[in-house]
């Protein structure tokens, strides 16, 4: 495939949250391809990738899944499309362990009934935008360039970890989402939680744990001046933007830590910000959709908690 | 095959498995005296030629033994071997032989009963494996054209002075 | 006029080995076609020229001349049996094949008597066919044979359009072998014989190239022609008429046998002298003894040309050297 | 014919008991060219060596063969009495009939047959056997020591003590190395510059001592005994036969804000300088990358002050070649930065840590040079960034160390030592500070080194956290790390005023180019391999050179000098004799038929062969051939069996010998 | 990418690209010929039988207007290199025409300092296939013509040339025989896989056609021809035949590029580069070597990893 000379065409696979909880990051992913003239096709009869349980349930049962789903993808042409940092994970794990693993591939090559297609390429939305579309010619597609929109960029723990297998970035300090902010016209600040996990996990199980963690993350961007935070992930939209009004409520008074402490009061405990704004929590195909000047309506700003459309109209996006 | 007794040759390093199989001589542990060792300065020297040879003179098994990796007394010798031995096998097993037949292993100077182990697994299995047909019966083989049954006509023994003296020079 | 059908002709080959004879004939092995002992008449194969010549059946690949071991201080000899040779026809080769002992037969029974060669030769019996195949190396005709040419054969068939073969005993052998078979023969007048193929070089003035020979043992057309010779055997191992051998011996200096077995002249080893010295040093040089041997030494010596014009080593050489070419290259020259 | 004397030995009964000893002596006799056998009770005994003297002179024997004990066993006894009957050692060989065969079988009938079996494999071995004569190469009694830091000094000291000539190469300008970088040394805390300079003077003063400093080694030839070594002495710009040390220069210099190596970047120097004030020599360089003079041609100040004229901004670059006979590389290490790493470097940098973007995170040879009184700080534990005395320190261990996703998988042996050291030093010196450790594993193994850490924990005040720091980052003027204690099971969050990193240990930057150059094997990590990991710790694989220090693997200041004073003991034994005399079990090529594909070459661990032209009359390239140095060739046969058209071979192991023996099973 | 699946199902290659290929060759080697960059170019002449060709030495311009190019051009010229013609050499840089397959044999030779890359000229041919050994030679190359080795070709390109002549981008998509061959051996029970090289050395009489060709076969002196000792009986009896196949394959493993040429060549037609090719799928098992892609420092068997596969030691 050479890019510039063919138009640019993927397999798409959405992912279940896609399909449910995270629509909106499925109609803006959509919106955006088709304003860049990207085609998108999607995996027929495509299922759940086993993210983020499976795996620790049943490996083999997790990869078996990936594999069926690699391998339905094999039938549509073009690379793997992935929006959803989770199910990109599991699928580039999946390859990654059974290109290594020859009894495992087998096992999987067994339950699923036929090859697993190790070497279709799957790539996030992030890298397609960035890497293959291209940062300049996304600059110059950019319509409504987003003007004085402050945003923290959240990678979350998936996109670049465990560092040999996603290939998407540098797996402690990426920039990619940075460098689209930038394209896109946006500020992107400097933040300290942008690589910190915010317990996806643990959603229903401990859900404690969850607002403490994506607590710490709400605030690192607040302290940053971030206006709202951008995701790749509908595990961490969920946690972030569902979650956010449940956090202020658990750690509304600024002394509450975030953590406990082990000597007692030997040891400093972080701050909290004075000031517990609401942050709209985007994903970076709403962001870039509207760059590129898609109707807001069809982007799915309705169909969120913390509503972005106060702050894009503040800062004239809307 | 009750009788048959095989016949195995083993090609050792002198520093690693030729002293461990002094060990085991001074150990006093007991294998079955099928085995005839050639000992080498390190398995880098053996050449798979060797072990060619070794099976067309009438081996039945092949054993090839150094030094543990790492322990090699030249360093990378026994590195060296393990790729050219691992090319080797695999050549052999294309052209047909039974690599039952073969046997590599490391036995470092301190592994006396690992060498009993050895010697006697290999020994042991090639002698339900019988004796290996294969080269001998090469050895053998003649073209059609040369009408084999022929050989064998009326014999003379050489032992003029001046013949005598010829022979002995060449060896 | 005597006609055998061509299955009766197998059958002759089935009585033939009945009778414990060698029978050898062309022969499928493998995927190629070689003369080769025939267990049955249905064996032979006609349809193509063997890759090898039937020289090997006087003249093995490799043979034992004798096996020796030390016994005490002495060294004890034993030589063949060569009367255990065994009584041989052979079925089926083509006038440039069967016209070959001819040619070797006055070499191999010169000044030193091969003993080997000879007791095999007087054994055997040659039932030559005439050739209606052929292809662009062939040229017989140019060297003096012809496809129908019966030199050698001791009995020799005329492929007929019906499938059958005229017989013609052209020996005693000949006459000896029909008569041990009376019943497999017919006489008739036959059909019309097959027509021969045409032969891309037609007639060489092989007194000419020998004249030429003679004064060009130094010549630019030795490099021009000869020094893209990679060196191998190919071409004199699986001609009728080389015959050049090495002798060597094979096991240990107290057991072994000595072994007898073909040489050829494009290896860099061959006329290596014990010293290191080799007098054809060089790939041309060996490439133009091949050409005097074949059409000037050997003449001289025995007023016969050692080539049969079967197109083997055209056929077989790895870089293309065509000995046609280069004889009516020689052909053409004018001085 | 071959006159070879068989003596099958009965040990006693060692050998007697199982065997049938005069039946193997009379089938030995039977073996073509075999012209003598017997048996006798004890052959490594007087009688018995004098048995074989006198066969070997009654029978004419060119051959001796004794089936008797291992080879490892009197292998040396037996061939030094053939040699003393005259004939050479080489020729007399051993049959394996008591460990491989009479120890280890009970069937009487089956161990005679494989003794005799043993003796026919060995005649073959000994008839096409050959006389060798021992190798013998002379050997130059002049050492190089290349890199000045504790180890080489204690190597050139020590040599230079025997009476032999030493030449020293450093790099920098000046000697002394890490060590004289540090603070105070565990386990003892002294000072270190204080033991250090006087080895630093000696060398400079040692009458045996040629001292080359701001010189790096350019080239080096020949083998053992014989090397000949280009040293490259880097242009100074300034005459070291004419500068006094005076320092004049050093004040007068108007540009002196450029950060100092010595001090980690720390402290400011002049662009001409000594690195510290105890250089040895005293002799200041040239920084010319940052001298006006340099740069912009205008400037000259120092050329003006000083007064012997010393100073030579057109000094050029020179080479001298150096003939020594061993060499002793002492190159130290580096250490690991957190730093973005290059694309093509294996090893990983710290994202989590923010790549070294935190100016407050610091190494420890950093927290050393704040430490030292000599130090920018003048000892005050200062932070960089804004000069203030942090009250919470933490140090974090096995930064890069042991960390295989890193790219680096070994221990780096010192950083839990330092470490407990750090915290006294800061403890000693902050006293109302808090030092934090986070640890995965305490490793003391050393005199009084546990002690030492046990001090540290329980005396010292200091916090050790068993568990690792997963990020940290910069929060105001604190540096927030967050890490994880996993025996209390939490995460621990820390606001610290200074981290500290115990950073691994790495070997030099160029130390696989040097390696190169002296033709020595290193690891994937490039610290330099020796010969045997146990029984040739400070021999290199390649004969004549000799490993201390950092530069194999790392080590402490003990470990260290240990390693430098043994291998300096190598190089006073090689230079006790005038001639090395070596077994002849060496490759030799056949020039004759040797193609020159070198496959010999590639394969050879000790880097014995080289490339030889062979050249007509004329004097015009015939063709290249394999040349294999007798004097480095280890023997070990790996190029013989790489030649494809076996045109080198390796005597006593010759081909011919191998095959008749194949040939006699 | 479905590489596959963009190949061309039609074979056939008409003369017209072989008479382009030949058209640019000779004009590059009469440049360099005319400009002295080059003391002789090795390639091809037309041979005297219709669609023949022969290996040769050309030094002047006049010869080199002769140079073709076309499905008979089966040699590996750089057997010219290390063997008949290695003097030329010694005079200057030499032109050589080489196809794809023959060019792994030239970085092979360069990685055994046999060949400096400075002393070639390479005008590589973008080949299109060659004849098979006994086909028809019409002049244009079909499926049924092809040689064997051609059916698989990975290295139609010639990567590293100085100049490249001809255009044809894709290979036809054609059953790979000699892969499925060699599976189908390799499948056999080992004591048929036996049976079938026994039958087939047997028939080798050691015209020393394959060694003579080999590019590879540079030794002055094979293991193979040495009495002193004699490791592989020179005599063309079944033993000594099956030794001196298994010494070469040994000998050329990690080595050999794949040119075929002694398959090729064998009058007995014994499919020697089943052998050569298997070693060298082991070697890319074992240790992701290929031979011949590009001059290397060292070959697989000439070099080692401290992690090397040892599962089939004790």
């Amino acid at each position: 495939m050479t890019p510039g000379k063919k138009k640019l065409s993927y397999s798409y696979y959405p992912g279940c949250s896609l399909h449910a909880s995270g629509r909106e990051y499925d109609i803006s992913t959509r919106a955006l391809f088709k304003a860049l003239n990207v085609g998108l096709k999607e995996v027929p009869d495509w299922f759940c990738c086993g993210a983020t349980p499976a795996h620790n349930v049943d490996e083999l049962l997790s990869l078996s899944l990936c594999a069926k789903n690699l391998s339905l993808a094999d039938q549509v042409e073009g690379d793997l499309a992935v929006a959803c940092a989770a199910c990109f994970s599991r699928l580039k794990t999946t390859q990654h362990h059974l290109k290594e693993d020859a009894t495992k591939r087998k096992q999987v090559e067994y339950a699923i009934d036929g090859p697993a297609s190790l070497n279709k390429p799957v790539k996030h939305i992030l890298e397609i935008l960035a890497r293959e579309y291209g940062l300049a010619k996304l600059e110059e597609s950019v319509k409504k360039p987003l003007m004085g929109l402050k945003v923290a960029a959240y990678y979350g723990c998936l996109l670049t970890r465990p560092p040999e297998v996603p290939e998407l970035d540098d797996c402690e300090d990426p920039s990619i989402m940075e460098d689209i902010l930038r394209a896109l016209g946006a500020e992107p600040v400097k933040w300290s939680h942008r690589m910190e996990c915010c317990g996806a996990n643990f959603t229903l199980s401990r859900p404690g744990v969850v607002l403490k963690l994506s607590n710490a993350i709400l605030e690192s961007a607040r302290l940053a001046g971030a206006d709202c935070i951008m995701v790749a992930c509908p595990l961490c939209h969920g946690n972030l933007d569902i979650r956010q009004k449940e956090i202020k409520e658990a750690f509304g008074a600024p002394d509450s830590t975030l953590f406990g402490s082990i000597f007692g009061s030997d040891l400093p405990i972080a701050n909290t910000s004075e000031d517990r704004r609401d942050l709209p929590i985007f994903y970076i195909t709403q962001l870039a959709a509207l760059a590129m000047g898609v109707a807001s309506q069809s982007l799915g700003f309705e169909s969120v908690i913390i509503d972005p459309k106060p702050l894009l109209r503040d800062k004239q996006l809307l | 095959m009750p009788d048959f007794e095989p016949k195995i040759v083993a090609f050792v390093c002198t520093w690693c498995t030729y002293a461990g199989a002094d060990l085991a001589g001074t150990s006093r542990m007991q294998y079955p005296p099928n085995v005839r060792v050639l000992k080498f300065p390190c398995t880098g020297r053996i050449d798979p030629v060797f072990i060619l040879r070794a099976f067309q003179k009438g081996a039945d098994g092949v054993l090839v033994s150094g030094c543990h990796p790492g322990d090699c007394h030249y360093m990378a010798g026994n590195f060296h071997a393990r790729r050219r031995f691992a090319a080797f096998r695999a050549l052999l097993d294309f052209v047909g032989v039974d690599l039952n037949r073969l046997q590599f292993s490391w036995v470092s100077a301190a592994e006396g009963g690992k060498w009993v182990e050895v010697v006697t697994e290999l020994t042991e299995r090639v002698r339900t494996m019988g004796p290996m047909p294969e080269f001998k019966e090469l050895e053998h083989e003649e073209l059609w054209s040369t009408f084999a049954g022929a050989a064998g006509g009326k014999s003379a023994v050489l032992n003029s002075p001046e013949l005598k003296e010829a022979y002995d020079s060449i060896g | 006029m005597q006609i055998i059908t061509e299955q009766n002709l197998r059958n002759l080959i089935d009585l033939l080995v009945k009778e414990a004879k060698l029978v050898v004939g062309p022969k499928l092995s493998g995927s190629v076609v070689l003369y080769e002992p025939l267990t049955a008449g249905t064996e032979l194969t006609l349809d193509a020229l063997p890759r090898r010549s039937s020289k090997e059946l006087f003249f093995p690949v490799c043979e034992d001349i004798l096996s020796y071991k030390r016994e005490g201080g002495a060294m004890k000899v034993t030589d063949v049996d060569r009367s255990k040779f065994p009584e041989t026809v052979l079925i089926g080769a083509p006038p440039c094949d069967a016209g070959s002992p001819s040619i070797l037969d006055a070499v191999m029974s010169w000044d030193y008597k091969d003993e080997f060669y000879l007791e095999r030769r007087r054994k055997s019996t040659i039932v030559g066919i005439a050739c209606t195949k052929g292809d662009d190396a062939c040229f017989c005709r140019a060297v003096g044979l012809s496809p129908d040419a019966e030199n050698g054969s001791d009995l020799f068939l005329t492929p007929l359009k019906d499938g059958s073969y005229a017989c013609n005993a052209v020996t005693e052998k000949g006459q000896a072998l029909v008569a041990a078979h009376k019943n497999l023969f017919a006489e008739g007048a036959g059909a019309e014989p097959v027509p021969f193929v045409d032969q891309a070089v037609q007639k060489l003035d092989l007194v000419k190239i020998k004249k030429w020979l003679e004064e060009h043992f130094e010549d630019p057309l030795w490099e021009r022609i000869a020094d893209i010779c990679v060196g191998c055997g190919a071409c004199a191992f699986i001609c009728p008429a080389c015959h050049c051998f090495d002798i060597n011996d094979e096991g240990s200096t107290d057991d072994g046998v000595r072994r007898k077995h073909w040489d050829a002249c494009g290896f860099a080893k061959f006329t290596n002298h014990a010293s290191g010295h080799n007098p054809r040093d060089v790939q041309n040089k060996r490439y133009r003894n091949r050409i005097m041997h074949k059409f000037k030494y050997y003449d001289d010596k025995f007023g016969k040309t050692l080539c049969t014009g079967c197109g083997r080593c055209i056929r077989a050489c790895p870089v293309g050297i065509d000995i046609a070419e280069i004889l009516e290259t020689i052909n053409a020259k004018q001085d | 014919m071959s006159r070879i004397g068989v003596f099958v030995c009965h040990c006693g009964e060692n050998i007697s008991r199982t065997v049938d000893v005069e039946r193997v002596a009379k089938a030995a006799g039977e073996i073509p060219g075999v012209a003598f056998s017997c048996d006798y009770k004890y052959m490594c005994s007087d009688p018995g060596q004098s048995l074989l003297k006198k066969a070997v002179a009654e029978h004419k024997l060119d051959g001796v063969l004794v089936a008797a004990c291992s080879p490892r066993m009197h292998e040396k006894t037996f061939r030094k009495a053939t040699e003393s009957a005259g004939l050479n050692p080489y020729l007399c060989e051993m049959a394996n009939i008591r460990e491989h065969c009479s120890w280890v079988h009970e069937d009487r009938e089956k161990a005679t047959e494989k003794a005799t079996d043993i003796v026919k494999l060995m005649v073959e071995r000994v008839r096409k056997g050959k006389s060798l004569a021992p190798i013998t190469v002379p050997v130059t009694k002049r050492a190089l020591v290349i890199g000045g830091g504790i180890a080489g000094i204690q190597a050139a000291l020590d040599i230079a003590d025997a009476g032999h000539r030493v030449v020293l190469v450093e790099r920098d300008p000046s000697i002394g190395g890490h060590m004289a970088q540090l603070s105070e040394t565990f386990p003892t805390l002294d000072c270190s510059q204080c033991i250090m300079t006087p080895k630093m003077v000696d060398v400079a003063n040692h009458p045996n001592i040629t001292l080359y400093t701001y010189a790096e080694i350019e080239k080096v030839d020949g083998y053992i005994g014989n090397f000949q070594v280009t040293v490259k002495h880097k242009a100074r710009s300034v005459d070291q036969s004419k500068c006094t040390g005076c320092g004049v220069c050093m004040t007068k210099c108007p540009k002196k804000k450029i950060p100092n190596e010595f001090d980690q970047g720390h402290g400011m120097r002049p662009a001409i300088y000594v690195p510290f004030p105890q250089a040895v020599p005293n002799t200041p360089v040239i920084d010319r990358e940052n001298c006006t003079m340099f740069q912009s041609g205008k400037c000259g100040v120092c050329a003006k002050v000083c007064g012997p004229g010393a100073v030579d901004y057109e000094q050029q670059d020179s080479f001298t070649v150096e003939d020594v006979g061993a060499i002793v590389v002492a190159t130290g290490f580096k250490l690991y930065t957190i730093d973005r790493k290059p694309d093509d470097s294996p090893i990983q940098g710290y994202g989590e840590f923010g790549y070294g973007t935190i100016p407050d995170v610091i190494d420890g040879l950093t927290f050393e040079r704040l430490a030292s009184a000599s130090g920018p700080t003048g000892g005050k534990i200062l932070r960089p960034s804004d000069g203030k005395e942090p009250k919470q320190v933490v140090f974090i261990q096995c930064v890069g160390s042991r960390a295989r996703e890193k790219g680096i998988s070994y221990c780096s042996k010192v950083c839990c030592m330092y470490t407990a050291k750090h915290t006294m030093l800061y403890h000693h010196k902050v006293h109302d500070g808090q030092a934090y450790v986070f640890f995965m594993d305490a490793r003391t193994p050393g005199k009084g080194y546990d002690e030492f850490w046990r001090r540290a924990v329980e005396e010292e005040e200091a916090v050790y956290i068993r568990g690792m720091v997963s990020r940290m980052y910069q929060k105001g003027d604190k540096i927030v790390v967050m890490g994880s204690d996993i025996q209390v099971g939490v995460q621990v969050e820390i606001e610290a005023d200074l981290v500290v990193l115990a950073t691994a240990v790495q070997a030099q930057d160029g130390a696989d180019l040097l390696a190169q150059k002296l033709g020595i094997s290193y690891d994937k990590y490039n610290f330099y391999s020796e010969a045997h990991a146990k029984l040739k710790p400070v021999e290199c694989a390649t004969a004549g050179i000799y490993l201390a220090g950092a530069c194999q693997g790392p080590k402490d200041i003990p470990d260290t000098v240990s390693q430098a004073s043994a291998a300096a003991a190598k190089v006073m034994t090689l230079f006790a004799k005038d001639q090395l005399e070596r077994d002849p079990v060496v490759a030799k090529v056949n020039e004759k038929y040797c193609v020159g594909c070198f496959a010999c070459k590639k394969v050879c661990a000790y880097g014995a062969i080289e490339e030889k032209e062979i050249r007509d009359r004329q004097g015009n390239l015939v063709k290249k051939v394999a040349y294999v140095n007798p004097g480095v060739c280890g023997g070990c046969g790996t190029c013989q069996a790489t030649c494809p058209s076996k045109s080198i071979e390796l005597d006593g192991y010759t081909d011919e010998q191998i095959m008749a023996m194949i040939e006699s099973l | 990418m479905n590489a596959r699946a963009n190949k061309n199902h039609l074979t056939s290659i008409e003369p017209a690209y072989y008479e382009a290929v030949t058209e640019a060759i000779r004009k590059e080697a009469v440049k360099i010929l005319k400009e002295e960059t080059v003391v002789g170019v090795v390639g091809y002449l037309p041979g005297r039988r219709k669609g023949t060709a022969t290996p040769a030495l050309v030094t002047s311009v006049e010869e080199a207007e002769k140079l073709i190019f076309s499905p008979a051009c089966v040699n590996n010229l750089s057997v010219y290199l290390t063997k008949a013609k290695k003097g030329v050499l010694k005079q200057g840089k030499v032109g050589i025409v080489a196809k794809g397959c023959d060019m792994r044999a030239l970085a092979g030779l360069m990685t055994e300092s046999q060949l400096q890359r400075e002393d070639l000229f390479i005008i590589g041919v973008v080949c299109p296939g060659v004849y098979g050994f006994g086909v028809e030679r019409t002049g244009t190359l079909t499926e049924a013509n092809i040689a064997r080795k051609c059916r698989e070709c990975t290295v139609h390109m010639p990567e590293g040339a100085d100049v490249a002549a001809g255009t044809h981008a894709e290979l036809a998509d054609l059953t790979p025989e000699e892969a499925e061959e060699m599976a189908r051996i390799e499948a056999m029970p080992q004591a048929e896989r036996w049976a079938f090289w026994k039958e087939h050395f047997s028939r080798c009489i050691r015209c020393m056609a394959c060694r003579q060709v080999c590019p590879f076969c540079y030794c002055e002196q094979c293991l193979c021809d040495k009495n002193r000792p004699q490791a592989v009986e020179s005599s063309p009896r079944p033993a000594g035949n099956m030794a001196w196949h298994l010494v070469r394959a040994m000998h050329l493993a990690g080595r050999c590029g794949g040119c075929a040429e002694c398959e090729r060549v064998c009058p007995m037609d014994i499919p020697l580069n089943l052998l050569n090719r298997r070693m060298a799928k082991e070697l890319k098992e074992l240790y992701d070597f290929e031979a011949g892609l590009a001059p290397v420092e060292k070959g697989p068997l000439n070099q080692y990893k401290e992690d090397d596969d040892q599962s089939f030691i004790k």
